[in-house]
């Protein structure tokens, strides 16, 4: 089958940044994106555990968007600027997709 | 005195403040117990519902008092001013840079609704009333201490970033204030009526599920505890203790000048006295996300809450019996 | 007549409209209020179950009437027929493809249990009685509206993809439908006995229960509705009210014809008149998924729900009234 | 006689068995009926916490009973004892290798809180009285059957793993243990006015939630049974049936020495009839991960406890009745 | 430690679908699958989170799948089969697993 | 944007391992770490889904960790001892990250 090389852009962030990084990913010109929970995790701001949370403050998300190569800088630029001050991770993988004309 | 010794021991021994001491407990000893999120964010959206339309039914029952637009004012004022405050004790009892200074102070000057339910129901017991809009004054009181944080910072750090466009709306409807003031509204409208359709949902059943509550507020804050261990130097942990009643003693003289019954000069201090760790700590995460979580969250839950629902409640109903007369 | 305003005004400023009003505000407003998905379906999951047994337990009280079976009969045949009147009205009244109009005139055949509980509670409170088996013609209605739709496609779309063999069982053996049939045949074979039993699980706190569903209701709608702006052509707009009217002289018809009570009356044209937004979408999104999901769950949820809530269900009633004469 | 079979009738037509049924029911129709996994796990919370308060209060009322020290005891024993037992029985009726041998033995020692539950509605409604602190009992056999399978698992198969440093304290931390234990005493400490002041909550409703517990009680042992048909051989589900009424003889033995109410002789009998499926489980995946957990889930879930729940606990009211002339 | 080269295959598809896709994953051979909530996300039919939903239509999850590579192309066949009328998207990456007899 | 080379880890395991596995991570010095919830799945040891679970007994998490190549064999060690009894998968994907010093 027929497939074409892409880059999948995983960013691990607090839940209340969410709809600010999904605003400059549209903005950075993404077609789409999927979010997904996180249960808890750990870092050197600490561990933690969705399920202690009182607070909404407290949890994470983690954006899966997969972008054609040449937009992969303007990408990270807009992730880069809502993250910079924030907690969390971003990693790039390589990969392929299917129907190529979705991206 | 002895009566006074008689409720605050009759207040421990409630099932509330036990399977808050259940949930602490569990925690410490790094039971697995938890409750899932989902059932945690459904019985804080249960309470506020409840909160919200049994005061705004209460409301509709005795009349709009004439002093509810000054007690209103005054609890935004209060929720500007206690901040401040905080943040001056801060700087002196501990050495927390501007910044955490800063959030933790915000903390205080919002306020914690579990709290105040918890001193409802200890007013209730006591045989006191109290104004049913004081539901409404918890609710302004939410937000303006976030505005008090934010500016304490520009003020005293001059390298802070401004606050960010969008924030100030997203931190007036957020999810537990609309739901809080919409239930109240609902229940204005509705009144005794309405009220009497749902009370069955929300008032029978309303103690037995704030006690499932407080094992979740002991898990977590057990768990914030045992994890912060490191953060909480005694400074900090005096000033979780002598906060609440400082503040608590702005929401006396504020009681007391607006004229309100005992039973709402007791709900003024605790509002002043209790300290958020829901609308604060989710806007500090967006506006000064260099602070560290642990410190406020540590402060606000793990010592604060406790200190209200155990010593602090009792002693300000003391005391606003003593200075009312009531 | 004036009997008639009066009680469309308590409707709209009963407590479980108010807060679908809330919830559709707070959408509106981009508040972040919103239910965890696990207690939304905990909620519906609790309405399904109560609202079966509620209706089982009343059939083994009043004894199984002669019509039950006629009622049936009629529900099922009305849920087939009326997404044919409502994909030739789409096919009038708007631009919609043959795909999305018979996606949404699969909607229209089936039917919303909120909407049937809000009846109930009209019903109920205006003094009247109503069939305690019309949970049953409700369950009924569910399903066959999809089969409807897939033949309209097939009909009217040469290019269209044969049904998929396997998705009908799954259509019959939706989790809505078992839960709802099962409570219902429970409570019949339990009775009055049962009903006691739980009475205070199922009865009791129902109405609280059902402002908290409908407060989620009018989030998910007020944000469908925000972010469908561009799909809602005021052709479709004006379908998703004139819809239910027509459907709901379909359910007059067959109610007077079957002999019903005036309560029973008002109840299937509710039926008949109102849209599903759980079952049908499902089935669609298997079955149609060229159909535009916004198009049809916004009409549904966003405008033919809210209409019924207000507007439909009082002159129903009216109608019911005046034709019976009950 | 007939008395027996009335009763073994209307345990059999009561609501909570036919909500299990309905659960199985659906299960084996494929049908997408499914409590979420936070709803499921919530009213399992709900159910430990009002079992253990209503046991606990019942203390606080009755008084702390001379024998309540020996049934504690004679619970330990009786939880280390019954795998032993169990697993001769497993090796002689089935084929099942030690290690899998070991882990269902380990499920059968251990308990069922909600068969423990059934028993007690079942006591009630034939206007017997039972022990509060049977709660108690339930509690401390939890964990003991677990380190009689490890114990089983070294002694017979010599290249087994060393049990982990840690585990004991996980399972004697397990959740379910804490919340059962800890409302308990709560209970004891607040008595029949904490008890009024959440009936409403944990008593009045609890038929009702009980019955959505085992609705989706249902729907997880039928999807097992579904998927375990291959697992499942005559021998072993033999052994579902056989090993509670063995275990059964035991716990009669036990609580007629002890001198317990008919009642509380019916509970024992219970308890050690019933299989665990949560704690067990759990620490079976941690210790003995080589064990196929389809097995012994299935066993318990899906054969002892609907035995149990329709055809055992009738029969050991009857026993008990017989045996103690009451 | 020893590791071995596959594919790791992922696929966002609506929950009403996921009984087929992963039916059609079984049926092309593949010794396991894993499947993840997806809390929310946008593309081309635009932009949707989980707690939005009164019905179960609209949410998502996230299959994931490893594979040898070998049978890469099968399993292509077969999710395409399932995802082409529906929205969603698929991607591959390249990894290594550890017990390579498992897949 | 300046991207670093790393080593992206995925392991799925029981529920009831998590604690276990974290605790092993972190013994091996990683940094981080991201738990995911996971909803089902199918391999060896059959079927699951997770609201087909009265017992908490049968759920699995996944566990990501984003480390320095140069870490990968303490952390699959660690790992492995682990899960090697257990169920459970274990697969490693070249990324590339932002902010390095984090890993
Ligand atoms: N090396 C890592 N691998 C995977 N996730 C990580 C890693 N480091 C941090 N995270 C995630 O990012 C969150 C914040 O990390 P930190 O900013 O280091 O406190 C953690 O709670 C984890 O969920
Ligand atoms: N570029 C992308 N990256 C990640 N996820 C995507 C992307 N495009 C679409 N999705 C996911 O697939 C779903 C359907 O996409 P679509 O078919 O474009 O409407 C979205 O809601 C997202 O969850
Ligand atoms: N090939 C695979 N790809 C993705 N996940 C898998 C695969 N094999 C197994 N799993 C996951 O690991 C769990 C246990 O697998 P197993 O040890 O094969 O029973 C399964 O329930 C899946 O969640
Ligand atoms: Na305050
Ligand atoms: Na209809
Ligand atoms: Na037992």
């Amino acid at each position: 089958m027929q497939t074409h090389q892409a880059k999948r852009v995983e960013i691990t962030i607090e839940s209340v940044m969410e709809g600010r990084l999904t605003k400059a990913l549209i903005g950075a010109g993404v077609t789409g994106f999927t979010v997904l929970p996180v249960l808890g995790g750990s870092g050197r701001s600490g561990q933690w555990s969705r399920e202690g949370q009182v607070s909404r403050a407290g949890g994470m998300v983690c954006v899966v968007c997969i972008i054609r190569e040449e937009k992969l800088d303007d990408l990270l630029d807009a992730a880069f600027a809502v993250v910079e001050r924030h907690i969390g991770v971003v990693s790039i993988t390589d990969c392929e997709v299917l129907r190529a004309e979705r991206f | 005195m002895d009566g006074m010794l008689a409720l605050a021991a009759d207040n421990l021994l409630s099932p509330i403040i036990l399977f808050f001491a259940l949930g602490l407990l569990a925690a410490f000893a790094r039971s697995d117990l938890s409750i899932p999120e989902a059932i945690a964010k459904g019985m804080s959206i249960y309470l506020l519902f409840a909160i919200g339309f049994k005061g705004g039914a209460a409301v509709a029952d005795n009349g709009i008092d004439g002093t509810l637009i000054a007690s209103l004012i005054a609890g935004v004022v209060l929720s500007f001013l206690i901040p401040m405050v905080a943040f001056a004790l801060l700087r002196v009892m501990t050495g927390l840079s501007v910044t955490d200074a800063a959030a933790v102070a915000g903390h205080y000057g919002s306020i914690s609704i579990v709290t105040f339910v918890a001193a409802t129901s200890v007013i209730t017991s006591s045989g006191l009333d109290s104004e049913g809009y004081m539901v409404a004054v918890a609710a302004v009181m939410e937000a303006p201490a976030i505005l008090s944080a934010l500016w304490l910072i520009a003020r005293y750090d001059k390298g802070a970033a401004e606050m960010e466009a969008g924030l100030m709306r997203e931190i007036l409807l957020n999810g537990s204030i609309v739901l809080l003031v919409g239930s109240f509204i609902i229940g204005v409208i509705t009144g005794t009526e309405g009220l009497d359709l749902i009370a069955p949902f929300i008032v029978t059943p309303f103690q037995g599920v704030l006690c499932l509550f407080l094992l979740d507020m002991g898990l977590v804050a057990g768990r914030g505890l045992r994890e912060a261990r490191g953060v909480l130097k005694p400074g900090l942990f005096l000033f979780g203790m002598v906060m609440p009643l400082v503040g608590s003693m702005f929401g006396l003289a504020t009681g007391v000048l607006l004229g309100l019954s005992p039973g709402g000069v007791v709900l003024f201090m605790t509002l002043s006295a209790s300290a958020s760790y829901i609308a604060v700590p989710a806007a500090m995460r967006v506006a000064l996300p260099e602070a560290n979580p642990s410190i406020y969250l540590t402060l606000s839950l793990g010592v604060t809450f406790p200190f209200n629902l155990t010593v602090g409640i009792p002693l300000y109903l003391a005391i606003a019996t003593l200075v009312t007369g009531g």
